[in-house]
């Protein structure tokens, strides 16, 4: 039955894909991708990887096509070139890199097979240890903020990069005072009132994913997208020039760089607690305490950066909207 | 005996979601213009979620699945019609007119 | 062989489609979609590694001792956030490459800038 | 306590100071905050050197997790050296930041510069200490994305399609090697280094290996900008800010050959790398294409940065040239050639930012006469580029002598002969500079005075050393063949 699932899935897959090489139409094309993606994250469920999908739905079936959307909003619709004839070289180091990958998979062990090495190897420990080490049940929120903590505050740093990189290219620096947001859509009755009801909602599921996220799936990065969501509809609805008087632009700045900070300063509190950075044990007056208000502090940290940085990311982009249109009046 | 009268149930509700499912599918390509496509897809759509819902909930095995399935339900009739709405509302606004008449 | 395996061959297809957007195709939007899709197939490939036969996802229960591999999920749910930067800030230089040069296909940019 | 942390307040120190810089904003106060960080940066990755010369591989286990359920530090001779070579040009460059980017941006983008830079400098480190296969992505996408966000702050609108050629080249990049490093995990179910480079060689017979290998030196190569694959790298540094060019020229290709040194080298080994997968040849095959082909393009420039980042891919190929013999003498000619040019590159690309500053172009017409005008700016440009031709007492001659040694020692005399037609190549565009602004009158219509000191103290500095290395060469050649030694050995 799961396989039926999985070859269903994957050949959704496949034919998404194609149509995507195939379409010319870049609203199509986006949408498409916003497919793909929720057909990925369901895949991943069907592979156990619950956390992943709940991230992958959120981020690239969610965040991603919002923003693509609005980048089309500002460029051009179309796809208005055929492509340079039969691309040959394109194909044939498409064909190539394919071939080798192909190749190495063949000697790969089998899908799904419990002997393969990727199962005897570090991993039996976080399984069968991570319950009294860390007191989590959740085991990839233990390895993703504790064992592998430190990944994960690179990642944290990949996202304010990020939002320092869109704060710079497209920055809200400037005359945002007398802009405002011609599009929104505040004179529809149904979609205020929904509005209304779906955000403090999206909030309160967020809020749950975020300090859920040890005892089920969930984490700061799912939450963070999430809360970033739910004001991402009201800045849609509402209009985002109400949606910056909830949550101002400065404000969101500050909380970028203090969420990165803050799960920068609790792996600094081990090392003068007189532990490795990041070491949590330290930091209780039991390892597994210590563990439980570290990973509490970093997903914490996590959740505040993400959110701050989506939501400023989305802002950005819509501030360069209103001024284009501003500028074309 | 009322395990097998649910499992019966909840296929009839499953396979009559995916009948409506399919059924909105066709209606998505062949009906002639965009709004009479996003009818067929947005109401067909509505009853075919409460159909497969309902059918999940049959088969589930604890109370607490049911409440969850519950919440999805409710959230998805929220959000479904409000979006068919919203798209019918910016292709209107976008100049898009709704073919009258016979067709022809 | 083919039973074991095939699940990796159908994402490798996918990969090599993503691939082939990015390189084959002028159009900037449609690059950061191809580029897209070949980081979420390689996040298919590794999730697809860290499946066990009859696993359980690796949520610590009672009674459950077969888990799926945790160790993938953690890395990909770190490339799937490095992929959302990456597009977020791929997509703000596109709205400046257009601002700039009023399109966003590569042939157009070339031609403007080999005559500038 | 300080010094046994000393390997994560090497990537600490600047990660954490980005966002503390970003919350200062004004950008009067971030520039000293950012100056502060980087000297410190420099401080630890001095003492780290010193202790690892002292006690040997230093192994610092992030969280406490002992590897390799943990992440790993691991520092030895090879990567404490490299770490030394980002370190100080991230603190000079640095310094000459504070004035030239006052000149060159605007105010509110100021700070956003210098955040991007110390987030790409922390992320350079955080590629060359650690000891995780996974983590050297993680780090490597930290430094990418700050890298775009600072050359995109170039004036030119072609800075944008640079960056955007360069974001999707780079982003594949990172991808192959993420490719790589799960195929190398699926077979060995581990992501540690030194674990990976013990578990390897039972599974190393097998086609997912060598695909692994293809897949992660594909990648490598990409970042690191080898010939074929060098096409973003000319537009990004033309069009970057000054500062950008010189600190990205002179760290992130040059932390790029580092990764490749440590996964062919220490985790695949000498033996897979250079006998069981005809890497040697292949990589010699391109070091040379490399040094001939953009040296000779560079000779057709007229925009005066586009013809050293042309050079740079070049110089390039003499580092990777020397790491295709797979041999202690080659490898360390290598290293030393990564620390010779990055000093030489830098110095250069700074001093560029000087003319730019005052004349606000770098174009071949620019230099008519600068010889008069501005004497101390040319003057580092014609040393700077006499060590990219390898003329004696400089500290291109050394490696390039090296390098020429080590062609010797396997026998591949002809070899040598590329060299020497590399210099020829690199002596023919740097007369191109030297012929205009010695031999032209300036312009009479435009006034150029000479480049501040705050510019032109950290462009000496640097130009100063590359001839004190080339005098010298105890402590280069001294490190770099340890280093050397200790990446070929490998763990086992």
């Amino acid at each position: 039955m799961v396989n039926l699932i999985d070859i269903v899935l994957m050949g959704l897959l496949l034919i998404t894909a194609f149509a995507i090489v195939r379409m010319r139409d870049l609203f199509a094309i986006v949408m498409l991708f916003s497919i793909y993606s929720l057909a990925s994250a369901s895949f991943f469920v069907n592979l156990d990887a619950v956390d992943v999908a709940l991230t992958e739905a959120a981020v690239g079936a969610g965040i991603s096509t919002v923003l693509m959307l609005g980048t089309l909003a500002m460029t051009r619709r179309h796809e208005e070139r055929r492509p340079r004839q039969p691309h040959l070289l394109p194909l044939f180091i498409v064909a190539v890199t394919g071939a080798v990958l192909i190749y190495g998979t063949l000697d790969m062990p089998h899908f799904a097979d419990p002997a393969a090495p990727i199962h005897q190897h570090v991993v039996p420990r976080y399984i069968e240890q991570s319950g009294t080490e860390i007191g989590i049940p959740n085991i990839v929120a233990s390895i993703l903020a504790s064992y592998r903590g430190f990944d994960t505050l690179g990642e944290t740093a990949v996202v304010f990069t990020a939002g320092l990189g869109v704060l710079t290219l497209l920055g809200r620096f400037g005359r945002r005072e007398e802009l405002s947001d011609g599009r929104s859509m505040y004179h529809d009755m149904i979609l205020r009132v929904i509005g209304k009801a779906l955000v403090p909602l999206m909030l309160l599921f967020a809020l749950y994913v975020q300090f859920h996220g040890e005892l089920g799936p969930g984490g700061g990065f799912q939450a963070g997208v999430v809360a970033a969501a739910a004001f991402i509809l009201y800045s849609i609805v509402f209009g985002w020039d109400r949606a910056q008087k909830i949550i101002s632009p400065f404000a969101l700045n500050i909380m970028m760089a203090c969420g990165v900070s803050l799960y920068a300063l609790v792996g600094v509190a081990g090392m003068l607690l007189g532990g490795e950075f990041l070491n949590y044990n330290v930091l209780g007056s039991y390892p597994a305490g210590g563990q439980h208000l570290g990973i509490f502090l970093v997903e914490l940290g996590v959740g505040i950066t993400v959110a701050a940085v989506m939501l400023s990311i989305y802002f950005d982009f819509a501030a360069r909207l209103a001024v284009r249109k501003l500028e074309g009046e | 005996m009322i395990l097998v009268i649910l499992d019966i149930l909840s296929w009839i509700c499953l396979l009559t979601g995916s009948f409506l499912g399919i059924s909105g599918a066709v209606g998505l390509f062949r009906f002639p213009d965009f709004f009479t496509r996003i009818h067929a897809s947005g109401v067909t759509d509505t009853m075919c979620t409460v159909l497969i819902i309902g059918g999940l909930m049959l088969q589930a095995e604890s109370w607490q699945m049911v409440a969850k399935l519950l919440m999805i339900l409710l959230l998805l009739t929220y959000t479904s019609p409000t979006s068919a709405h919203s798209l019918a509302k910016s292709a209107i606004r976008g100049g898009l007119r709704p073919t009258l008449g016979s067709g022809d | 062989m083919v039973l074991g395996l095939y699940n990796y061959w159908i994402v490798v297809l996918l990969m090599m489609t993503g691939f082939y957007i990015v390189i084959a195709h002028g159009n900037l939007i449609k690059k950061v979609v191809g580029l897209n899709i070949f980081q979420t197939s390689v996040i298919i490939m590794y999730v697809s590694m860290g499946k066990v036969r009859d696993g359980a996802p690796p949520i610590l229960t009672d009674g459950v001792t077969l888990y799926s591999n945790p160790l993938p999920h953690v890395l990909m749910l770190t490339a799937i956030v490095v992929g959302v930067a990456t597009t977020a800030l791929a997509l703000s230089l596109v709205i400046r490459i257009n601002e700039a040069y009023g399109s966003v296909e590569e042939e157009d940019i070339h031609t403007q800038e080999q005559s500038s | 306590m300080i010094s046994a942390n000393l390997p994560a307040l090497q990537v600490i120190i600047p990660l954490l100071a980005a966002p503390l810089a970003f919350l200062l904003r004004k950008p009067r106060l971030v520039w000293p905050f950012a100056l502060l960080t980087t000297v410190l940066t420099l401080l630890v990755s001095i003492g780290l050197l010193q202790q690892v010369l002292d006690q040997g591989v230093i192994s610092y286990a992030m969280g406490g997790w002992s590897p390799p359920w943990g992440i790993e530090y691991r520092v030895d001779s090879a990567n404490a050296f490299v770490a030394l070579i980002v370190s100080a040009m991230g603190a000079i460059v640095m310094f000459y930041a504070g004035t030239s980017i006052r000149h060159e941006l605007p105010e509110h983008k100021q700070t956003l510069f210098h955040v991007a830079y110390l987030l790409c400098l922390a992320g350079l480190l955080g590629i060359v200490v650690t000891g995780d296969a996974f983590n050297v992505f993680v780090f490597l996408e930290v430094s990418s994305l700050s890298t775009y966000i600072m050359v995109s702050l170039g004036a030119n609108r072609r800075a944008l399609t640079a960056t955007f050629q360069y974001l999707i080249m780079g982003t594949l990049g990172a991808t192959f090697i993420l490719i790589g490093v799960g195929l190398m995990y699926v077979m060995t179910g581990t992501l540690n280094m030194v674990d990976l480079a013990q578990r390897l060689p039972e599974v190393a017979e097998t086609r997912t290996i060598y695909s692994a290998f293809a897949f992660v030196t594909v990648g490598v190569c990409l970042k690191l900008a080898l010939f074929p694959l060098h096409g973003w790298l000319p537009n990004a540094y033309a069009y970057a800010p000054s500062v950008a060019t010189a600190f990205v020229a002179s760290t992130a290709t040059k932390v790029a050959i580092y990764v490749l040194l440590r996964f062919v080298l220490t985790i695949f080994g000498v033996t897979f790398s250079f006998n069981t997968m005809p890497l040697g040849q292949i990589l010699m095959v391109l070091a040379i294409l490399a040094i001939l082909i953009p040296s000779t393009v560079a000779i057709y420039q007229t925009n005066i940065k586009r013809l050293f980042a042309y050079s740079s891919v070049g110089q390039v190929g003499y580092i990777i040239l020397g790491i295709s013999f797979g041999t202690v003498l080659g490898v360390s000619a290598g290293l030393l050639h990564i620390f010779n040019h990055a000093l030489m590159k830098g110095g250069i690309f700074l001093a560029l930012g000087c003319l730019y500053y005052r004349t606000g172009s770098v174009q071949l017409d620019a230099f008519r006469g600068l010889g008069k005008t501005m004497p101390w700016t040319m003057a580092a440009i014609v040393v700077g580029g006499l060590g990219l031709v390898g003329v004696p007492l400089t500290a291109g001659f050394i490696s390039k002598w090296y390098l020429v040694m080590a062609a010797l020692e396997q026998g591949y005399w002809p070899l040598a002969v590329v060299v020497l037609a590399g210099s020829l190549l690199a002596a023919v565009y740097l007369w191109k500079l030297v012929e205009m602004a010695y031999f032209q009158q300036p312009d009479n219509a435009t006034e150029v005075r000479e480049a501040p000191l705050a510019l032109l103290l950290p462009t000496w500095l640097v130009i100063a050393s590359t001839i004190y290395f080339g005098i010298n060469t105890d402590l280069t050649i001294g490190v770099a063949t340890l280093a050397a030694e200790t990446l070929i050995e490998g763990v086992r």
